[in-house]
């Protein structure tokens, strides 16, 4: 498989304050990357680099092998760790809007039959994230794991390229979050997506990702906390969960292997 | 129960908000008794009787040359400026403040233009203002809409600007261009701050078209204000404020209401 | 080119002027526009230097105006102006208001509340001149000519100019006093009606017009019978006052009813003489503008030929011949 | 790359902000040479050397009856009236923005009557305010802050009562009086937006200040415009326009600078 | 041991919606409870009823047998969901403010020795959340797991009476997490506070709680979705975890019996 996204000694420092430091990353087309790490590594801050969000201070990254512009577009899909959603849509007009930006381009709203069939797109999707029921209401009147799901319908309705995903399913209860696990696997193999999701939950990334990045403070000096940035300090490839493996078989067997976290949380306090 | 808590029902709000209101007129009656108990001819406070005796003529009597009942004229015609104003202003802050707050080398451009037409008092440009547009309505519309389009074009610009960012990122990962964000996104969620900022500039509004009708109208309330300034008849201009400010507060009502049957959602919240 | 045809005229508020508004509300002036082929517009403009200044912009054709404005403001601007009717000159229309005394001599030291720069002004020079002070003696106090009497209602105010209407709502204050007023000094203010120089003549039937309309109107105002008092209850109430005051009013303003007494105060030696003092003080108050080097930079014409100041530079002229159509009942 | 994405630099957006205002100088002056090739002694839109000439003697040459230099005795008194108006205005608007913003029963009473205030053009009261505050600086100060503080008053109490409700509820439990909700949480957080509002009201300060200054003074910029603009002296009211809006355009950065300085947190945002 | 807290007949709804219907439930002095249920269900919505946030529609609360007033006090501490933080404090000012606000009752503002201690006691308890290096960064600064952990700290150093807490630990890795319990532990012990905690992680409920709560509909109809609310379907008393038996034991030991998921969640979808 090729590279799709490659960091080459990629730096975040805000002030004096180095929070990322000589990443060194490539992420093939089709690959499920799960980043896991304590809280306050820089997990969010990587994601924001891949979203074209933030510039990185040093360093360059290139998307098909060309450096990446600092803005985002319809080629990267995001759920964001405070999922936002539109507060003046409902359910379903938000999820409606990546269908209408793409099919109308004057006034984002469609009519008639296109407009028919998107919403029933969107209210497909919503069903699938179970929101059908709350499909009119308003982000407002929605309680934290629904405004959840449906940050993650909007994103997953456009099937982007990259998916990049900062905590999607924290606020979901075990039942949901195992019917999101098999929404998305189904949608990664589906489109060939390429994913990166950023989770605290360790079954969670070996479950579903190629490949587990483990982001952590290669060193700690006390006296000078903000003087060494995180690094990827595990990078665990999983050939068992690849693509090729997974399409005759059922993406959501349960995974008998879940390493202990013992071994990956390193340092865990004093990453800040 | 901590004040901070302490909910007010709709009902008791309107009362308690009568209260104060009604405090100031009893203050008011008052005083103007005690000043005409010293001076019988006083004319700067006058008592209702002298004010509806002096309303009367103008509420009901039609005028004798133009046949027109002159307070309704008057009304209709202020209105009229206000509205066009108000209207002009408000159309102009929606599509320069969308600019202006959505796109930054807008911003860089017009920014300090906006700003700097904003700080310039249009009351010290009222002769060029009067040359530029005439005498006729077109200059009082153009006060109105220069002296409260510049504020209302910040006020919305900088509504703008602080959309949650994520929200921005979001729509354009959608698939969203410049011109599909700021209609859908931008405009819908500034829309209720839209009224809000024209509530808020009401009062000025009022205050320039008074101007204006002070220094060239034949017909208007603040012309009417302004022509029985010469002979200090507060019996004919307290009821012109007082009915200015009636239909101040109920146009305010009007907006508050409208605002919150329209935008559901920025209302719905947990509260 | 087509002569114009289509005249705006500009008035504002005050006693002397009021036949023009009722005369349009009553047809009047459509009736000699009409007959004369031109169309006439009355425009009130709330506020007088607005007025003013917007005639000496071009905006309007002709205005209603005092004669020192009409001299320091469009003629001193170098817009040529042509006085075509004397209607009036103050008469105890203008006057000097003090509070707590009855003497002019108070006045020093005072601060006199005043609309600085226009007529007032300048009969508050007279009132000192006549008293032996100068205008240093007191502190004069800009003070909008719309808000002056309220603005004397205040017990920091207690000297003050002003015009009528405004003087004879400020004069039933308790404690003040008429000191001086423009019946000391007859004939210095004069109510003119000017139009544009070129207007004029370029198209004189705007000038028959205007008179026609002006002398027909005063005398249907002056008739002692139910129509004159109606004309009359007409234009106090375009004035926003009463029968009573307007009246009163007309008393202090000295009417030329009659056209000839109107020429033959334009014909007069003393309109030169009042209007040398009237310049002099324009002049000494800066009020002919940065570049005027003497009292004599603007020039003015008179009737029968006689001309004062620069006679390369008439803005201001006297013109009777309307009037004298007026009185040969020409019109 | 998308327009919203766009960011400019400072030093270029400083760059940027100077076109327009470049632009609009040269297209002055365009027309006023084009005025005068027409009409040599054309007032309304005066060259620059007129202009000059006519400033010099106010600048630098001492008025003959008081000595002053006209130019800097004008700025000074415009500038104290100016500031006192909106010290004024700004703290009762913190005061009472916060009381109304905060607490249901205040604005309950209290909502109705300042909008009652705010929407009442104070000019047409004038007559009332002569005898409240007599004629002298009161009188001016007050205008400014009747014309502008209800405004603010407002914009605040909706700040306020904007603050997310869980910060309210939070504080509470980490038991927060009304008092110390007031201080502790809300005044903090509103302090950002107050400079806003004083941002957003220089333009009105200005307006009321010129009107006051316009009605009964015998110094300040206001009152000098007034003065000469009977003679349309041009030459005098451009350049002092000009300055006014200088003056308020350095006001105006200054306060984007103490904002930006004064409150980190509420621009240390991740963008 | 006592009643604290007790729902009586409590209904919760929103226009004809029904979330929450007739919950009886009566909550002991030092219990620690711990909500599980469905995304949507209202298990929120149940914590902004014991908090005061929001009045019942119908029934009645008692606290300390005395209707609770739709106002929240220094007795209960809560930390939201959508945690939130004061953003124009430090994380230091934030942890200070609700000692501030005890003793200088005038300007919530202290100095001298006061301020010193309380600033020990704050940087303390920041310490023990793993901010000691953030102490100084304004919220804004943070990431979505320190803010967590912050408003987790804000609410621990007043020791309330009863302690709410939604989903506090949804935003931490693994090993933060862990110390965070042993942390809870320690106060609740310490302390004899009362707890009611929303969390999606079931053995998390079992681990900490004398008593699991499960909130769900106990009925669907899928022509009126609204018609019914949820109720509490199960109610799990753990003996084990009660404050008695732990004083001498330690409190974070893992448990072994953490019950499937499956039984627990019943209807997943279509809750809302
Ligand atoms: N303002 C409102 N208007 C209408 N419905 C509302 C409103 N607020 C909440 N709801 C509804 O109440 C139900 C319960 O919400 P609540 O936030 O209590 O759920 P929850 O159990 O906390 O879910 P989660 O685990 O996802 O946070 C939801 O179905 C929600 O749609
Ligand atoms: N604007 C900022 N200024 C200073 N420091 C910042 C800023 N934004 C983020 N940081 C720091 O960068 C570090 C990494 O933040 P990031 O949000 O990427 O962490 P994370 O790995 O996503 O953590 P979590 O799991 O808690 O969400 C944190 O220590 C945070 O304090
Ligand atoms: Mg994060
Ligand atoms: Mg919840």
């Amino acid at each position: 498989m090729t590279a799709l996204l490659s960091f080459k000694d990629v730096w975040v420092e805000y002030g004096d304050k180095i929070v990322l430091e000589r990443i060194n990353l490539t992420i093939e087309e089709g690959a499920f990357v799960s980043v896991i790490g304590p809280s306050g590594a820089g997990k969010s801050s990587l994601l924001r680099l891949a979203l074209g969000q933030e510039a990185p201070t040093r360093g360059t990254i290139l998307l098909d092998d060309i450096p990446l512009a600092p803005e985002c577009g319809p080629d990267r899909g995001v759920v964001f760790q405070h999922y936002s959603v539109f507060p003046h849509l409902t359910a379903l007009g938000n999820v409606m809007f990546g269908l209408e930006c793409a099919q109308s381009p004057l006034l984002a709203k469609l009519t008639g039959a296109a407009r028919r069939q998107a919403r029933e797109e969107a209210a497909a999707m919503l069903e699938e994230v179970g929101l059908k029921e709350a499909m009119h209401s308003y982000p407002a009147q929605m309680s934290g794991g629904m405004q959840q799901r449906l940050a993650i319908a909007q994103a997953l309705i456009k099937r982007p390229r990259i998916l990049l995903l900062d905590e999607p399913f924290g606020a979901l209860d075990p039942g949901i979050r195992n019917d999101m696990h098999q929404l998305i696997t189904r949608l990664w193999t589906d489109y060939k997506l390429t994913v990166i999701m950023v989770t605290h939950d360790i079954g969670e990334a070996f479950k579903l990702g190629t490949r587990v990045l483990t982001l952590d403070k290669w060193r700690h000096d006390p006296h000078a906390p903000h003087r060494y940035g995180a690094k990827v300090v595990y990078d665990i490839p999983l050939e068992r969960n690849k693509q090729e493996s997974l399409s005759q078989d059922d993406a959501t067997q349960p995974l008998s292997i879940v390493p202990d976290d013992a071994g990956i949380t390193i340092d865990r306090f004093d990453n800040n | 129960m901590r004040w901070v808590n302490r909910h007010v029902s709709r009902s008791r709000s309107a009362m308690m908000g009568a209260i104060p209101i009604v405090l100031l007129v009893v203050l008011y009656l008052v005083i103007a008794a005690e000043r005409h108990a010293a001076n019988p001819s006083d004319k700067i406070l006058p008592l209702p009787g002298a004010m509806v005796e002096a309303m009367w003529g103008l509420l009901f009597v039609p005028d004798q040359l133009s046949g027109r009942l002159l307070f309704w004229a008057d009304t209709l015609a202020s209105l009229q400026r206000l509205f066009l104003g108000l209207g002009i202003s408000t159309l102009s802050a929606l599509l320069v403040g969308l600019l202006l707050g959505l796109l930054p080398p807008v911003r860089a451009t017009f920014g300090t233009l906006v700003t700097g037409i904003a700080v310039i008092p249009p009351i010290a440009l009222l002769p060029i203002l009067f040359i530029a547009f005439g005498l006729g309505e077109t200059a009082k519309v153009a006060l109105i809409v220069i002296g409260i389009a510049p504020f209302m074009i910040r006020d919305i610009a900088g509504h703008v600007a602080a959309l949650p960012r994520e929200q921005i990122l979001k729509a354009q990962t959608l698939g969203a261009s410049t011109w599909q964000l700021m209609i859908r996104v931008a405009l819908p969620q500034v829309l209720p701050r839209l009224i809000e900022a024209v509530r808020l500039s009401l009062g000025p509004a009022w205050v320039f078209l008074i101007s204006a009708e002070a220094i060239a109208a034949d017909i208007g309330l603040g012309y009417r204000i302004f022509l029985v300034r010469r002979y200090l008849a507060m019996d004919v201009i307290l009821p012109y404020v007082a009915w200015i400010a009636l239909l101040a507060a109920v146009l305010d009502m009007i907006l508050v209401w409208t605002n919150r049957k329209a935008f559901p959602w920025a209302h719905g919240g947990r509260r | 080119a087509e002569p114009k045809t289509s005249f705006k005229i500009g008035w504002s508020i005050y006693a002397g002027w009021m036949p023009w508004p009722y005369a349009e509300q009553a047809g009047i002036v459509k009736k000699w526009a009409d007959k004369y082929g031109i169309e006439i517009q009355i425009v009130q403009v709330n506020d007088y230097v607005e007025s003013v200044t917007q005639y000496a912009a071009g905006q309007l054709d002709g205005v209603t105006v005092a004669n020192m404005d009409a001299l320091t403001i469009p003629a001193a601007q170098g817009h040529d102006t042509t006085a075509i009717i004397v209607g009036d000159y103050s008469n105890g229309n203008d006057g000097v208001l003090l509070k707590g005394s009855d003497q002019l001599s108070a006045i020093k030291g005072r601060q006199v509340n005043l609309v600085e720069l226009s007529v007032s002004h300048y009969l508050l020079a007279r009132a000192l001149e006549k008293e032996g002070l100068a205008l240093t003696d007191v502190r004069t106090v800009n003070t909008a000519d719309a808000d002056i009497a309220s603005a004397f209602t205040s017990p920091q105010v207690t000297a003050a100019v002003a015009w009528n209407p405004q003087l004879t709502t400020m004069m039933q204050q308790p404690d003040a006093h008429l000191v001086f007023s423009s019946k000391d000094i007859p004939g210095e203010i004069l109510d003119l009606l000017v139009v544009d120089t070129k207007a004029v003549e370029a198209n004189p039937n705007l000038g028959k017009a205007l008179a026609g309309i002006w002398y027909e109107t005063l005398a249907l105002m002056e008739q002692q019978n139910e129509a004159g008092a109606k004309a009359r209850a007409a234009m106090a109430e375009l004035a926003g006052t009463t029968p009573a005051m307007f009246d009163s009013q007309l008393a202090t303003t000295f009417l030329y009813v009659d056209p000839k007494a109107a020429v033959e105060a334009t014909r007069s030696p003393t309109l030169i003489e009042n209007m040398t003092r009237v310049r002099d003080f324009s002049f000494a108050q800066g009020l002919f503008g940065q570049g005027a080097s003497s009292a004599d930079a603007i020039g003015m014409a008179f009737p029968g030929g006689k001309t004062l100041g620069d006679t390369n530079n008439i803005t201001l002229r006297f013109d009777d011949s309307f009037m004298q159509m007026a009185a040969d009942g020409a019109l």
